[in-house]
């Protein structure tokens, strides 16, 4: 996501690209913030105003609002959230404690990482939604088969990106490290840990967006709570404006918590924020 | 925009249709099933579509009101429930006809369930989806004989669309309590399941639907499907409620050279063995099936436009039938 | 005029490929652990009945099946379906990612206008959007082309994104020198320049593309590897059913191997050395 | 050592193929909004086929400068003319070598060279092949036409760089630290090349270096910046004779004494420059 | 121009801390399978005190010599003696200066210098704060103690590792090309302050450069190498003044002589060097 925001190649250009690239961050939110205002007018335009498209299938603005209320005030909202939220953060917290000491094995080991990086190679090409069927046989129903698809969803950018990590870590500082006499232990935590960091957050931030994904997957079929099955109930009863609202929630979820993430990694991880230069 | 009031009388002339407006017809069906979407094949297979100048496809569609909205499709066939709410909801569908008149509630418990206080704990299936109308009506047919839920402490779970998964988590003893279809029988009597509650209802289970602009611009093609579907209904239910239906080994036949495995139904001397009990030969539909749907589902009340049904009131007067309500049909 | 040529040894590094001595013995040891998996699971399915083999059938089971489904004519019928379509949407993906990706990329003020918004489409589960996508595309190819095109466009736009922002100034102004300018600026200069970032993506987005392919045919239909594995789940053919996700991972990593291979032969300048994703 | 060194006044009469007038360059600083000025009130004058070194600390603004001319960024005060012209943009008669070599890694190296060619005209004709050819073997290149940038070294990089520049016949090579990134022996080496080349092509050079030795072997004029904000602090002819050979001329009392005048010029603004870049 | 230069005969008698004897290291190379021989029966003694710099082209296997010497390379051939004892592997006795620095990202100027202590002594005591704290003003870098690598020019980078190297008292000081990286003019200041700094110190130091001026400025004798395989040429005693202020020497006939002398022998291989690298 920092992407979004870097200034890119600084070529001296002027205009409205320099005048953006040199706002300050509170002003770039402000901008930012504008630019929805703009989209969520343009949208209630099309939808609300000129029903370009049928608002059963594309409520408006106003109307997903109104979704969220209802969704709020009926309580639905508050149970189903949380066991949403108690799914995600279990899965997560498996995908983590799986991907991270896993990632670190295949980073040390050589074989771990011949057999095991093939395997989860393999695993994260496929379809998250191939193994829906497949996580509802074996785990029933209910926050089981959510965990499940949450944490196969999220462990594998998190494993290769820490494997990755400390694959690249620059062998130059290792040296340095051996020259200035660290044993392999005092090496492991004083040079590969911390020049894995930054890969381990860049996987973090993209095991965020999956395993929400995983998770609305896991609960549109066979659960009978949680945001997806709200998003479900919603929309087979045409509710549609709190299906979308339901959604517009785990978007904010899904960019919220990337979010987090890059907050952690900037207080964990000072010097990866970018050169001031 | 308020459903009915686009509605326009039509005119449709005596005798015969006219020449089908638009000649190849798409047909969404929710989900991949042989027996309750049977008669596109028989009418296809029988040449009654053909016969009006017609070639029918049959799809699936995760969600047919909208596939029927959008014009992916041209007919849709959707449980009563799904189509009153998408109705309700603003969807651009009008109903043309019906599809399946009565309902059938079967339930299956575990060998060790005797009453309904024995499922107090357990997780039970009603319907496959959350939000599926047709949980309230199955929680009402159960409370009408003596299973009334609400008093027990159940967790009721959804393990997706098709019951062949209900069944299968049933003889795995993942769940207590299931509806379930003639087809998922033999399963569960392997199992020793009980079955305390077999019922029917004469409540439309659901419902044909054509996209409103469809209507207005294709009278004569649905007047012409619609008769072409009596007809294959006709052939494959029974002549009288209650009796053998004339045409099954036929219809089996048919079955099988579309890739459907029907060896459990060959030899079945059950007057139900093609579903056909669910149908009225009719194809009926009308306000009050319209309204016991609303009441039986809990939905919140809505108005039906009845102009909607003179498609398949010509349909049915050109084959000399009237828009009769089903007969009672004692449960074996 | 002359210039003091070269005396030594016109010796040409060629970049290192490493091809370590040890790596046939990793790829038995892979073959062993895979090996030994697949004997746990069928022992604790097959012999001790740990676990009852409806909901997972033991590898032989799978196996079967596997074998089957590819004696099937409608399989391969189905098959060239989800490919016809897979290809269309990932080539129209490939073609706007990087378009997008490069214009997005390379200008600030559209960086700022249009990025936050495509990473807001990004992070929303599509799988919550399907009937927006039959009531626009409906049920035809269009709407799962669409679903291809949409998983597999945003991981090549934001890798691409990631190229664009970091190709180095002075290659851009090695360009403006040499007067190139404009389109041709991107054509000539950063588009090379992000291509390997771009391939990533583009490996990336191929597998998700599958997904939405798988996703666009459970909406409906009548085609399709997505619509047989939604047949087999519906009868709860759990062989069957795996099956198919073997050969959607077949395809997964088939995809993925494939554009590896594109990626050494179009960017053989690029050492081969993991890009991690935007995101 | 009793000649004194006289910063050379700049004969308003002599034709000057580079005119640079009262130059000033101010950058828009992303993050507070001020503005940097980078450089300020630069005078200069380059005649036609003259060696011009341009030597100063880190930072002071000498690319920026350079910049200008080649027509890469546009001045916020004065004017540059060249060849009597206004500079508006990068031109033909302009080539660029660069510090970092800005090769492009996707072309092999009689690829990068046609480079230099193909913009301008188009590639035509069918002489451009031998033009290119000529140029590759002109930097010592021959037998790596088809080399790819990584496959060679340093030097070699570089001698591509030069060779995409002469291809096109500009009147004025502009290098910016051409030899800042390759190792000591072969800048040492390269030097000695790049000055038979330019002599034997006659084209006017400014070439900017943070050597002090560099600057007086090369130049036949140097031009001392200085920082905060950049500007000429001198210009000092040389006075050297041509060709120079590195080993006769190091014990030459005039370098000697440039070299002695140019450390006293810039040491307090290197060291300044070491600690505070 | 008189003087001729000879060779230096090691005095087998003189008691010296590095010996070298008939050392050769291969590597394996991975394509073919074959072996690569870096360097071959190289001879070399260091007495206490000394500082040597080592010249030669690019590949000749002078980094692979010094990290024979740091234990970072096993020999293939030979021995290598430190103060009597055969090297084994790193040891606080010997600490190195990296080329790219090879500073730890993730922590501060002063954590960093902190690194070359901990790792060998644990930081037990009291004592080690103000030992870091007086390496950092030694290398003139008071005030940057909380800024991260990033943060700092080249230049400055470099006094982090020269810091870090001597905080520990280690006997030697291992230089690889310390300057390689930093700009000519920052080069050419910190020369200068290395000889002090070292002359201070009084530690025995093994400098690789590729400059013949440097290796001049700085040593007490040059060795130089050369390629294929990589092994001793010359080795050459110096025999200029010390403190050797770099604008005096270069008027010195000695300095001249030997830079003539050191051209002459290295002409060769740095041409190939710079084609073939
Ligand atoms: N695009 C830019 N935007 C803002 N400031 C810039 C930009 N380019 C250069 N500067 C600033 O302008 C000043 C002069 O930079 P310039 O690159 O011209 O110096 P230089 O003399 O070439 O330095 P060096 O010797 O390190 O290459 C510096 O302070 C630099 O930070
Ligand atoms: N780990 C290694 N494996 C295989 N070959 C190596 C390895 N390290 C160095 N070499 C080879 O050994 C030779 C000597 O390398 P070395 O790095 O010691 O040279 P150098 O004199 O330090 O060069 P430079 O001046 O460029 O730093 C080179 O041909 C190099 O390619
Ligand atoms: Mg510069
Ligand atoms: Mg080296």
């Amino acid at each position: 996501m920092s992407a979004f925001l870097a200034s890119g190649p600084n070529l001296g250009r002027g205009g409205v690209g320099a005048w953006l690239a040199g706002l300050s961050p509170r002003g770039k939110v402000l901008v930012l913030a504008g630019e929805v205002v703009v989209m969520l007018a343009l949208w209630q335009l099309v939808v609300g105003v000129l029903g370009w498209i049928n608002p059963v299938f594309f409520p408006p603005p106003s109307a997903i609002w109104q979704g969220f209320l209802e969704l709020w005030s009926s309580g639905v909202l508050a149970t189903n959230a949380l066991v949403s939220l108690q799914a995600w953060l279990t899965g997560f917290a498996i995908a983590v404690g799986i991907g991270i000491p896993l990632g670190l094995l295949m980073g040390t080991s050589l074989p771990v990482d011949r057999v095991v990086g093939p395997i989860a190679w393999t695993i994260y090409a496929t379809p998250t939604i191939a193994y829906q069927p497949l996580a509802k046989a074996w785990f029933g129903f209910g926050i089981g088969p959510v965990i499940f698809l949450v944490a196969i969803s999220a462990v594998f950018p998190i494993l290769l990106n820490v494997a990755a990590g400390m694959r690249t870590t620059n062998p130059s500082i290792i040296r340095a490290g051996t020259v200035f006499g660290a044993g392999r232990f005092q090496l492991y935590r004083s040079v590969y840990l911390p020049s894995t960091v930054p890969f381990l957050f860049a996987g973090l931030r993209q095991a965020v967006v999956l395993a929400t994904i995983g998770m609305v997957v896991a609960e549109l079929t066979g659960s009978a709570q949680g945001m997806g099955a709200v998003i479900i109930r919603a929309a087979n009863t045409y509710q549609t404006d709190q299906a979308f609202a339901a959604i517009a929630l785990v978007v904010v979820w899904s960019v919220g918590m990337t979010q987090v993430v890059t907050l952690v990694e900037r207080w964990v991880a000072p010097w990866t924020r970018k050169a001031r230069r | 925009s308020d459903p009915g009031a686009e509605a326009e009388p039509v005119d449709l002339a005596d005798g015969e249709p006219g020449e089908a407006e638009d000649t190849a017809i798409t047909v969404a069906i929710p989900f991949p099933d042989v027996t309750m979407y049977s008669m596109y094949v028989l009418g296809t297979d029988l040449g009654y579509y053909e016969e009006e100048g017609l070639t029918v496809e049959v799809i699936t569609a995760d969600n047919v009101t909208a596939a029927v909205a959008s014009g992916s499709a041209d007919i849709g066939v959707e449980s009563t429930g799904t189509v009153i709410e998408a109705i309700r909801g603003g969807v651009d569908v009008d109903l043309v006809s019906g599809h399946y008149c009565r309902q059938n509630f079967d339930f299956a418990v575990q060998p060790d369930i005797d009453s309904v206080e024995d499922l107090d704990g357990t997780s039970i299936v009603l319907a496959g989806t959350p939000g599926d109308p047709a949980e309230f009506q199955r929680a009402l047919v159960l409370s009408e004989q003596g299973w009334d839920l609400d008093g027990v402490n159940v967790e009721i779970v959804y393990p997706g669309p098709g019951s062949e998964s209900w069944t299968e988590f049933f003889v795995n003893d993942r769940i207590t309590l299931q509806p379930f279809y003639g087809d998922d029988r033999p399963a569960l009597e392997e199992h020793d399941a009980k079955f305390p509650v077999e019922a029917l209802r004469n409540w439309a289970n659901d419902v044909m639907v054509a996209g409103s602009g469809y209507v207005q611009e294709n009278p004569n093609t649905l007047v012409r499907f619609l008769r072409a579907t009596l007809k294959a209904v006709d052939y494959m239910t029974a002549p009288a409620p209650g009796e053998f239906p004339d045409n099954v080994g036929e219809v089996l036949d048919i079955y099988e050279a579309n890739d459907f495995d029907v060896d459990a139904l060959r030899g079945s001397d059950s007057p139900w063995v093609l579903d056909g009990h669910l149908a009225c030969q009719n194809l009926y539909f009308d306000t009050e099936a319209w309204d016991t749907t609303v009441e039986t589902q809990s939905l919140e009340p809505i108005e039906f436009d009845s102009s909607q049904l003179v498609y398949l009131e010509k349909a049915q007067a050109l084959l000399g039938l009237d828009n009769a309500g089903p007969e009672e049909l004692p449960y074996p | 005029m002359t210039v003091t040529s070269a005396t030594g040894t016109n010796r040409i590094v060629r970049p290192r490929r490493v091809v370590r001595s040890g790596e046939g013995r990793w790829a038995w040891l892979l073959v062993g652990v895979v090996a030994a998996v697949l004997l746990a699971w069928e022992a604790a399915v097959s012999w001790l009945q740990l676990v009852p083999a409806v909901f997972l059938p033991p590898p032989t089971e799978i196996l079967a099946a596997f074998v089957r489904l590819l004696g099937e004519p409608e399989f391969w019928q189905a098959f060239a379906y989800s490919m016809g379509n897979l290809l269309i949407g990932l080539a129209l993906a490939i073609v706007v990612g990087v378009v997008v990706g490069l214009a997005v990329g390379w200008s600030p003020v559209l960086r700022f206008t249009v990025a936050p918004f495509l990473w807001l489409l990004y992070s929303t589960p599509k799988v919550a959007l399907a009937p927006l996508f039959i009531l626009i595309l409906g049920l035809g190819n269009e709407s799962k082309i669409a679903l291809v095109f949409l998983l597999a466009v945003f991981p090549i736009i934001l890798n691409t994104m990631e190229g664009a922002v970091t190709v180095s100034p002075s290659l851009v102004n090695a360009g403006r020198v040499f007067g190139v300018n404009g389109v041709y600026l991107g054509w000539k200069v950063i588009f090379p320049a992000t291509l390997p970032y771009s391939l990533s993506g583009i490996q990336r987005g191929a597998a998700l593309g599958f997904t939405g392919e798988v996703l666009g045919e459970f909406l409906g239909g009548t085609g399709g590897l997505g619509h047989l594995l939604e047949f087999a789940a519906y009868q709860f053919m759990m062989a069957e059913a795996i099956a198919m996700v073997i050969v959607m991972v077949i395809i997964a990593n088939l995809t993925l191997w494939l554009i590896s291979a594109l990626r050494r032969r179009l960017a053989p300048w690029y050492d081969d050395r993991r890009i991690v994703g935007a995101s | 050592m009793t000649t004194t060194i006289e910063p050379t006044e700049d004969e308003a009469s002599a034709p000057s193929l580079i005119s640079v007038r009262g130059l000033g360059v101010s950058y828009d600083v992303a993050r507070t909004g001020e503005k940097l000025v980078a450089i300020e009130g630069v005078d200069l004058d380059v005649r036609e086929g003259e060696f011009v070194t341009v030597l100063g600390p880190s930072g002071c603004g000498k690319t920026t400068f350079m910049n200008v001319i080649a027509g890469l960024v546009k001045p916020s005060a004065g004017k540059v003319l060249v060849a009597g012209e206004p500079v508006t943009g990068p031109g033909p008669d302009r080539a660029v070598v660069f510090q970092d070599y800005a090769l492009l890694p996707w072309r092999t190296v009689f690829d990068n060279v046609r480079f230099g060619l193909e913009m301008q005209k188009g590639l035509k004709g069918s002489g451009w092949r031998d033009r290119v050819q000529e140029a590759v073997e002109l930097v010592g290149l021959s037998g790596f036409e088809h080399a790819y940038p990584r496959e060679l070294s340093g030097g070699m990089q570089q001698r591509v760089g030069l060779a995409r520049a002469i291809v096109a016949e500009p009147r004025i090579l502009l290098m910016d630290e051409p030899l800042g990134a390759v190792d000591a022996l072969t800048r040492e080496v390269m030097r000695a090349e790049i000055e038979k080349l330019i002599a034997a092509t006659g084209k006017t050079v400014l070439f900017i270096t943070h050597s002090i030795e560099e600057a007086i072997l090369l130049g036949d004029r140097i031009v001392v910046f200085k920082s905060h904000p950049g500007a000429v602090k001198e210009v000092i002819e040389t006075g050297l004779e041509r060709p120079r050979s590195e080993r006769s001329i190091q014990s030459d009392p005039r370098f000697l004494e440039l070299r002695d005048h140019l450390w006293d010029a810039l040491q307090g603004e290197a060291t300044a420059a070491a600690v505070s870049k």
